[in-house]
């Protein structure tokens, strides 16, 4: 399974492990959108602390989430990036739509 | 131009799992310039967006084949060249625009951004109905350097 | 034989530095079989061995052409062909045998031995004077197998 | 470096790093017989341990070396081969030449 989940009340972390491009995207979004659309919660954290690569399909996947999680109020929120996957995100912009947060604790 | 120390060509099918592979056989001939992991790492982004680009865009819902072509020049520099036989872009201004994308759904439009900012040169070739040829430059300062 | 599924094709010069890159590239294809840690070294090793031969014997001095082919079949079979346009082979079963070698010094003669009892399969074809072309085919049981 | 030499009276210890093809034998047969020459030792022992790839040139390398000691009157041992690198050593037969042993100590 390239994404483990783990939910709590109102909340999904979703961490990806691998990499991520337009080949493994379909079915890390398949992964999280289900989860989403079961539990349907206020704030969707993505992980990317285990993540080993990552092109601008990420971005694609982070903004997909994001549209998602506008329609059911929710919101998203970019964890723990390497700093290559930084890079990419300064790029994007992608901190205008999801705060962008270190946790403490290396997730596994 | 400078003088070419070694070169590789490689055909991919237009298969998404081909993705991975384009870009690891990059990186082990860039590996060749003793690379950064930053740069190594760059190099790959680039060359998965470009390749990623054959498949979503150029050859759509067909197998076409994906021409790879990995120069190494005098002053450490790498230049590597994907080659389509696919639909070709109409306006090839317009597609280098961040955001600009004909895809909607999963496609951020930041393919050729994200190429600009982690090489040093992307050039675009195009004709419509003919194919497509972008070219990525990169000069390797390494890890020598700081020895 | 069976259906092809995905095939790539490399061409690379005959420098010793390409030794490195034509095995790891042809490991990251094969890696779409989901191939043991194992069946990955026996690859890379059996492909060292053709390709040094391409550098070593059929070329030897001059800087020559090597053609890579690797597909993917069906049934979890990769098939690799290591093509040189060289010198050739005057007696292949000869060739064949453990600790032969045409060059003294530090060359083992055990190239083709390590081919063959780490690949399923090794056929030679071979024309002096016009090159030599090795194929190598192996079943890969993967690591599905054992989940 | 890909050798690191360790050196005691008679005794010369190489250790290997990296990959062995043919590409990269020729510098470490350089560094083995530099040390060789110099200090003529009555046994060279090669460690194996720090090799992550070797093909048939790693067996022409032990045959080098095996032959340049018996001209001096000295004995090669192979340490600590990998499990892949004892497949290879196994098709060549070199245990009739040189002892293959494995120290208790992980080498460095
Ligand atoms: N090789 C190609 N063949 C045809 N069209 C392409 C090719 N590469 C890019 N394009 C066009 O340029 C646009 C922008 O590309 P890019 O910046 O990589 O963003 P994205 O791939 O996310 O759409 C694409 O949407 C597509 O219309
Ligand atoms: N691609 C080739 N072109 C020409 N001659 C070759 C080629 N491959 C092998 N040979 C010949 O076959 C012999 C045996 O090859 P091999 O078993 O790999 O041992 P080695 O490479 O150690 O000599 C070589 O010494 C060489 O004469």
């Amino acid at each position: 399974m390239p994404v483990s989940i783990r939910n709590s009340q109102d909340e999904v972390t979703a961490i990806i492990e691998g990499e991520i491009d337009h080949h493994t995207a379909t079915e890390i979004r398949k992964c999280i959108d289900e989860s989403v659309e079961r539990i349907r919660p206020k704030l969707l954290k993505i992980d990317f602390s285990q993540v080993s690569f990552m092109d601008s399909s990420g971005i694609g996947l982070i903004m997909g989430r994001y549209n998602t999680m506008k329609i059911i109020g929710g919101k998203v929120e970019v964890q723990n990036p390497t700093p290559a996957i930084e890079k990419i995100l300064k790029i994007s912009g992608i901190q205008k739509l999801a705060k962008i947060t270190k946790t403490q604790e290396v997730s596994k | 131009m400078s003088v070419l120390i070694n070169e590789t060509r490689m055909t991919v099918e237009s298969r998404s799992i081909n993705e991975g592979f384009s870009r690891v056989a990059v990186a082990a001939f860039a590996a060749q310039l003793d690379p950064t992991v930053e740069e190594l790492s760059d190099i790959k982004t680039a060359v998965s967006e470009a390749v990623t680009n054959c498949i979503v865009h150029a050859y759509e819902k067909q197998v076409g084949k994906i021409y790879i072509t990995v120069g190494i020049y005098e002053n450490q520099t790498i230049r590597i060249k994907i080659r389509d036989r696919g639909c070709g872009i109409e306006n090839v201004r317009q597609a280098r625009e961040p955001l600009y994308t004909t895809k909607g759904g999963e496609r951020s439009g930041l393919g050729f951004a994200v190429m600009e900012s982690f090489m040093d040169k992307v050039t675009i070739r195009s004709n419509v109905g003919k194919g497509t040829t972008v070219t990525l430059t990169k000069q390797i300062c390494g890890r020598c350097k700081n020895d």
